[in-house]
């Protein structure tokens, strides 16, 4: 019934052959299988390549600051709990300029699905690195190679109390449509890290270098953290792909006793209703 | 009548204060009080500053009829604002007056108090000793106490409230009369934290965002306090930046949406600002100043941030400055703020500071039915479709949907320049279009800005401009200057931008003499004032200590100078 | 002689123009480059404008000799611009021009590029076919690339480029005339953030750290590659704010420091900047404009942040601001934001704009005396013991030492209100006294405010203002204005504040009509001036679509009015 | 012959009972024990109760903004290696405001020691949660009780890859000092995350709460990542005191070039230095 072309809008700007190409792909299949209404879909993204996703998706879209794509989500979550949230950011923009945000959202567990672009490279800004580039990357800002060693983002999640946590490869498609879908319905925060290969500014990291170093995590029990951590933080040669953990706890939103029943934004309103509230100064 | 109670943080001179000013507002009384605090928990000098005349007076006084000293020295420190005929509450066994000081009125406060079941309860005794001092019965406070308190720790404060009272009346009976009582009907006794934070919850608002920050805390935390109630939101954000970003989701998705904050913390929504003049997303922004640069005077106020609000954000976007003058007013104002951030599809910054903030009067009470709650979104019958976030019309307002609102309908807003349907544009055409359909808005909006309130000579020789939270104390200084024969007027300003101008237009270049009044140290709104209209006025009155004016030094200014 | 050079983003125009017009500026011309960019990594449309004279010209010219069409889009959108004795160099093979169309120069570059050892080098094909045009020999173009590459991707380019130029020749010989040389000396031929970077790094900057963000990302790599060579460290900061934090420490702990960023970034400095301003830190700030708000049009230009940094961060601070205007000047001007940041111990903003970052002009070499870099420090034979760092003082400097610089001497440096030690405060008396130190600098400042440039006519009839990058565009609107005999000139301001009033206050109220030329939409400059001076400009001209003015449209304003 | 006296100023504004007074004692002991020149030690703080520090114990100081502490003092650092840099913040600034600061500086690994008094409140602000509040704790804002689970400081350090981690109380004093004295010397980012009663805002975690749950984890091998984590995450009826974590690995300033030989601050400088600069742009 739902086409993933349904879902496809717009030229894209992206640079032949970048990742990023089916990562869209994958998203439109997703969305189209679970066959949710496009305006009721409701995509945030930040600044960078990644975060122009909203304009090639037909849904919904608040395409929002650098680094600041997890608020507005968790306030939208707030005001309208019918919506379905995904969040689209690159590598810089949820590990760098939006790392505190990254951190306190997982706390907040709101139920959206959080999709990073994990290019390890600020691709639309021209090649610097990022939080998780590697050690001695060469770039035009590091001249001298990446010093600082990469962010975790996985491990980082699960430390800080993730409900579900996954690593995907854009050059495994597939795969990575079944993860966004498991993201989507999961009832609380998901991260799902996406290895996207950059064609332009990451020359080490590249479609070869993934291709021969994924392998997918199987027979994992998603329910146990301390395997969880432990794939999470594998890296070098071999780097597993999957869903590392899922186990929901109690959302933000489950939490907020004003959000029981209908949606805040659609609910009437008039001052008149709050008259009483001024009584306690008389 | 003034009362000065002063005391180390801790000492819990903000709850004296309070029922004391309360149990006076039940009487019948006009109540102002005041708050001047330091940054700290417990410890150095904190005091309260409490007036009651028969209607509520609009500023406190610069002395004193009765000083309730919790220690000694909040003696040292006011005993100078004390009139002769004043009296001073102390307890003999913490420290005692000077011999040559006839003032004062011994209480057993900490005795008295443990006798009753703590020392804790050395402020309710006082209490006690203040209104026995006054001539008046315990029996409004007592009531008070029962309200506040569960009934084991009431009647223990009842009996300290009690003790106080007995003691007092032996020292001198009625030391002091009344003023007559002229207040009519019931009042609400409130501070301008709670005002602005009803009029959040009386105006829809249904999600705050927030850091909490002094002066501002005490919004967040009487919107925290209704959540389950009515049916509201309130989150603190990791950071500042979260609390804006949040709020422009919330509001987005189709929530009033607020946040509220000090300077510091709206350096930090700068960005977030001008994302909303961009998404032309509603978005209401309480700033209560204190003194900066930095971390300045935390608990102190200042007007120093007109600037900053007036221009904050990159990039030229329009937004609306609102102002809170005084109570009475302030609550339809944030309503105002509210329904113009609606209206035109932008951010409102609405100044407040921390003298408004923690100032409490005895008023009317409010008229919820004078309240606005429009939402002014697109209605199924006349939705164009496509649907267009950005459509491009006459008066720049688009008409604005919600996402999932219209099925089939996406709704795409974006912080990068873009075209009617949202998406990213770069040529030049689309981005010259979009420019004007934003700043086009402008025009309606100035038209809704209120003009000064004109107070005192309507052909003023002397004219005094003022915005903001003094207010009060301006109109005290004017009606000083009447009492001694000057044409004098003040020209209040209270809706700040788009800066209303047709009366200081008229009125300024027929005054003899101008000046204008503000709580920082360069004359913020004179320069806005000579931007807009080429107006100069001749004399700049500031005060940037982080305490208010006092109407006196108002006086002698002006009268310095004509 | 002007020349389009257009493709898609990732096709290398860039490469083109540069190498283009450094070969032309090694033969002695006077050349100019200036980059129209979309915010995209590949496709879309991007080109250079490349203007060659005799004198180096100050901007590009409106109409074009030659047109470097790498794609057909190119051709279709510039083909209005070139003139009718013009020529297009295209590839034959991937698209042909309109049989009306005589002005075509088909060069396979694909295929010659491919020929050569690989299509990647169609772009060096086209230099070649260029220079052929121009009756160039290919000698200066070889020995550059020579210098730009290694041996054997060199040695491939140089024969890309003599088959192009090969190529060429065949078509038309020499099409063109060149202008004549008449450019002096040796010359360097780069962009405004080189002319940035290069000052940064004569000025001692020991430390930048920075947030990537167009239009300032340009200096930020100048700066990373020089860091072993010349004993600087360039930090990429987790995000703004961290960058400007990480500065002050820097600039605290004694060395030059600054940081640069875009409006955006900018706007999460904000509570940084009064940081600096509250502990009399020294700091330079580079903010590179472009159209806002928010994420706006990112590879474009704008003066729209002028009134956001004037009033930039909560509480009242005094801070200089000053501008990019042309490479001759800048160099020295960002030198001077280092000395006044030092000398007054405060944040110096230097604006620049995407426009002025990414033109590129061949100019005479700096003179590297010319350059200050006193530190301002205080000594050991002058230091009052106890070392105070708010030491109060007549012009409010207080002697600078750094931590760790005298033995038993603690520098405490606090964001709080302070006394002289630098220890919170919350007394009146303390807080107005240190106030009025910090603004009290200003005085001073404002004496080493340069009076902005005066061209054209020393008692003009019709005056135009400007500020910052503008300068080359409307310089030659007045020179086509005084052609046509009128009594024209550009009053050019470079420092903006503290506002440098004394000749505007003197030239424009003799002027029979005013003009404000700006790059935005609601002219912040002319706003600022009647703030600052009650002066009113008589029209704005506006253009905020993110391109730069045309000096034709200029012309075309100021005539409609006079 | 260094005293601890020596290092002690100013009257304090904290609250009778507080557990700072016990940070600040060990700390001046700390230093005096370790006999470094004041002015030559650079304290950074932040904004809080934790914050004011610099204004009570005789050293050079920065005190910036609230959540601001560590940038100063890693671009310090690379002015003056010369000084021993101390930041001194509290759990809201560190951990909240300061949250992305936080994670990078970890990865950064400048040579700085972290001291965080972790009351798990807003102190100054009177009495908010802070991110390591515990679950349900009531407070004027969190008026239905905290419902997003306290970040845990340690472990998120860990996965962050930092070399030095410890947990402190001030309720233990010596301790307290020995540990940061240790932390002090450690080459690199040293985080000393230091437990510590509020006693007019925090009811809930109070000395007895603390002084119940606390014990020493002796016999542990501070090399070992994986038991340091899992000591991390102890928390509840038993709580782990002691360095968890001591690996040094190389530090910010010690890749960096321009830092080699005698701090920048101190190297003299001149204009024409660096005039050979623009022979590239001939
Ligand atoms: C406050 C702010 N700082 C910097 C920028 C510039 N900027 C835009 S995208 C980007 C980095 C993008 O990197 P990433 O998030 O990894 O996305 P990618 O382009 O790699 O998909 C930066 C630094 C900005 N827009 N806003
Ligand atoms: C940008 C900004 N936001 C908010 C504040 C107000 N503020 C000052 S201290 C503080 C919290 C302090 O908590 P913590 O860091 O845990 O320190 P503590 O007082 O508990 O020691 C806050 C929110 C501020 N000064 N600046
Ligand atoms: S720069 Fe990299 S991430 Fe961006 S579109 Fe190109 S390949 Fe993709
Ligand atoms: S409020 Fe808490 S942390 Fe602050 S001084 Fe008092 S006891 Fe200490
Ligand atoms: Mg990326
Ligand atoms: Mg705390």
């Amino acid at each position: 019934m739902c086409k993933a072309a349904d879902y496809l809008k717009e030229e894209t700007a992206w640079c032949p052959g970048c990742g990023n190409f089916a990562i869209r792909q994958a998203l439109a299949e997703a969305l189209a299988e679970l066959c949710l209404p496009p305006h009721r879909v409701l995509m945030c993204s930040g600044i960078g390549q990644a975060a122009k996703m909203p304009h090639y998706i037909r849904v919904s879209g608040f395409n929002g600051l650098h680094g600041r794509a997890l608020p507005p989500a968790t306030g939208a979550r707030v005001a309208n709990t019918s919506l379905t949230v995904i969040v689209e950011s690159g590598d810089g923009d949820s590990y760098g300029e939006g790392g505190n945000h990254f951190i306190h959202t997982v706390r907040r567990n709101p139920h959206l699905a959080h999709f990073v672009h994990n290019n390890q490279v600020y691709g639309l800004t021209k090649g610097q690195a990022s939080p998780t580039s590697e050690l001695g990357m060469k770039t035009g800002v590091q001249t001298g190679g990446v010093i600082s060693p990469p962010l975790n983002p996985l491990a980082l999640a699960l430390i800080m109390g993730a409900g579900f946590v996954a690593r995907c490869f854009s050059g495994e498609k597939e795969h990575l449509k079944e993860t966004m879908k498991a993201a989507l319905v999961f009832p609380g925060y998901a991260l799902v890290d996406i290895l996207q290969p950059c064609v332009t500014f990451n020359k080490l990291n590249t479609y070869a270098w993934y291709k021969t170093r994924v392998y997918p995590a199987e027979g994992h029990n998603t329910s146990d953290w301390m395997a969880a951590l432990s794939l999470s933080r594998q890296w070098g040669e071999q780097i597993p792909l999957g869903i590392f953990y899922s186990v929901p706890r109690p959302t933000f939103e489950s939490q907020l006793p004003a959000l029981e029943g209908e949606p805040l934004a659609l609910r009437p309103f008039s001052p008149l209703d709050v008259a009483r509230a001024q009584d306690e100064f008389r | 009548m003034n009362i000065i109670i002063g005391g180390a943080a801790g000492d819990g001179m903000e709850t004296i204060a309070h029922l004391l000013a309360k149990a006076l507002v039940r009487e019948g009384y006009g109540v102002l009080t005041t708050k001047d605090y330091m940054s700290r928990v417990r410890g150095g000098h904190n005091f309260s500053l409490l007036r009651v005349e028969a209607e509520t007076p609009r500023a406190s006084a610069a002395t004193a009829d009765i000083l309730v000293a919790l220690n000694e020295e909040t003696f040292l420190l006011h005993r100078e604002k004390l009139l002769p005929r004043g009296r001073i509450v102390f307890d003999p066994e913490l420290f005692s007056l000077p011999a040559a000081d006839d003032r004062g009125l011994p209480v057993k406060l900490r005795t008295l108090a443990l006798a009753a079941g703590g020392k804790i309860m050395a402020n309710t005794v006082a209490i006690g000793a203040v209104l026995s001092v006054l001539g008046l019965k315990p029996a409004a406070a007592v009531r008070l106490l029962a309200e506040t308190f569960a009934p084991d720790t009431a009647q223990q404060n009842t009996a300290a409230l009690l003790a106080g009272h007995e003691a007092a009346a032996k020292l001198c009976g009625t030391c002091f009369t009344m003023p007559p009582k002229s207040f009519e009907g019931p009042s609400i006794f409130l501070d301008g934290n709670q005002a602005l934070g009803l009029a959040a919850l009386a105006s829809g608002c249904r999600f705050l965002s927030a850091y909490p920050m002094t002066p501002s805390t005490g919004i967040f935390s009487y919107l925290a306090g209704k959540q389950a109630e009515f049916g509201l939101v309130v989150e603190q954000a990791e950071d500042e930046i979260a609390a804006v970003n949040m709020a422009l989701g919330a509001s987005f998705a189709g929530v009033r949406a607020m946040t509220c904050t000090s300077g510091g913390g709206f350096a930090l929504m700068a960005e977030g600002l001008s994302l909303a003049g961009m998404t032309e997303t509603p978005l209401v922004i309480v700033v209560g100043m204190r003194p900066g640069p930095a971390t300045g005077l935390p608990t102190r106020s200042e007007q120093g941030d007109l600037n900053f609000v007036l221009y904050a954000g990159h990039g030229e976007f329009p937004r609306a400055v609102l102002s809170a003058t005084h109570l009475e007013d302030a609550f339809y104002r944030l309503n105002k703020a509210f329904d113009l951030a609606d209206k035109y599809q932008m951010p409102v910054i609405f100044l407040s500071d921390q003298y408004f903030a923690d100032t409490a009067r005895a008023i009317p009470p409010y008229d919820f039915t004078r309240l606005r709650c429009e939402r002014y979104l697109a209605g199924a019958e006349n939705l164009v479709r496509p649907y267009k976030r950005y459509r491009l019309t006459d008066d720049g307002l688009s008409p604005r949907a919600l996402p999932g609102q219209f099925p089939e309908e996406t709704v795409l807003a974006d912080s990068d320049e873009h075209d009617e349907d949202g998406h990213i544009i770069e040529d030049a055409a689309t981005r010259g279009l979009m420019v004007s359909k934003r700043l086009r808005r402008l025009e309606a909006l100035a038209a809704e800005m209120d003009e000064p309130e004109l107070y005192g000579h309507p052909e003023p020789e002397i004219l005094l401009l003022g915005w903001g939270s003094t207010y009060g104390i301006l109109r005290e200084a004017i009606e000083t200057l009447r009492a001694s024969h000057h044409r004098a007027a003040l020209l209040h300003f209270r809706d700040l931008w788009p800066l209303p101008s047709a009366m200081v237009t008229k009125l300024l270049p027929l005054a003899k003499i101008s000046f204008c009044a503000e709580n920082n140290a360069t004359g913020q709104f004179a320069g806005l004032l000579r931007r807009e209209t080429g107006l100069t006025v001749d004399h700049k009155i500031l005060r940037y200590d982080g305490r208010p004016f006092d109407s006196g030094e108002i006086v002698r200014e002006v009268l310095k100078n004509v």
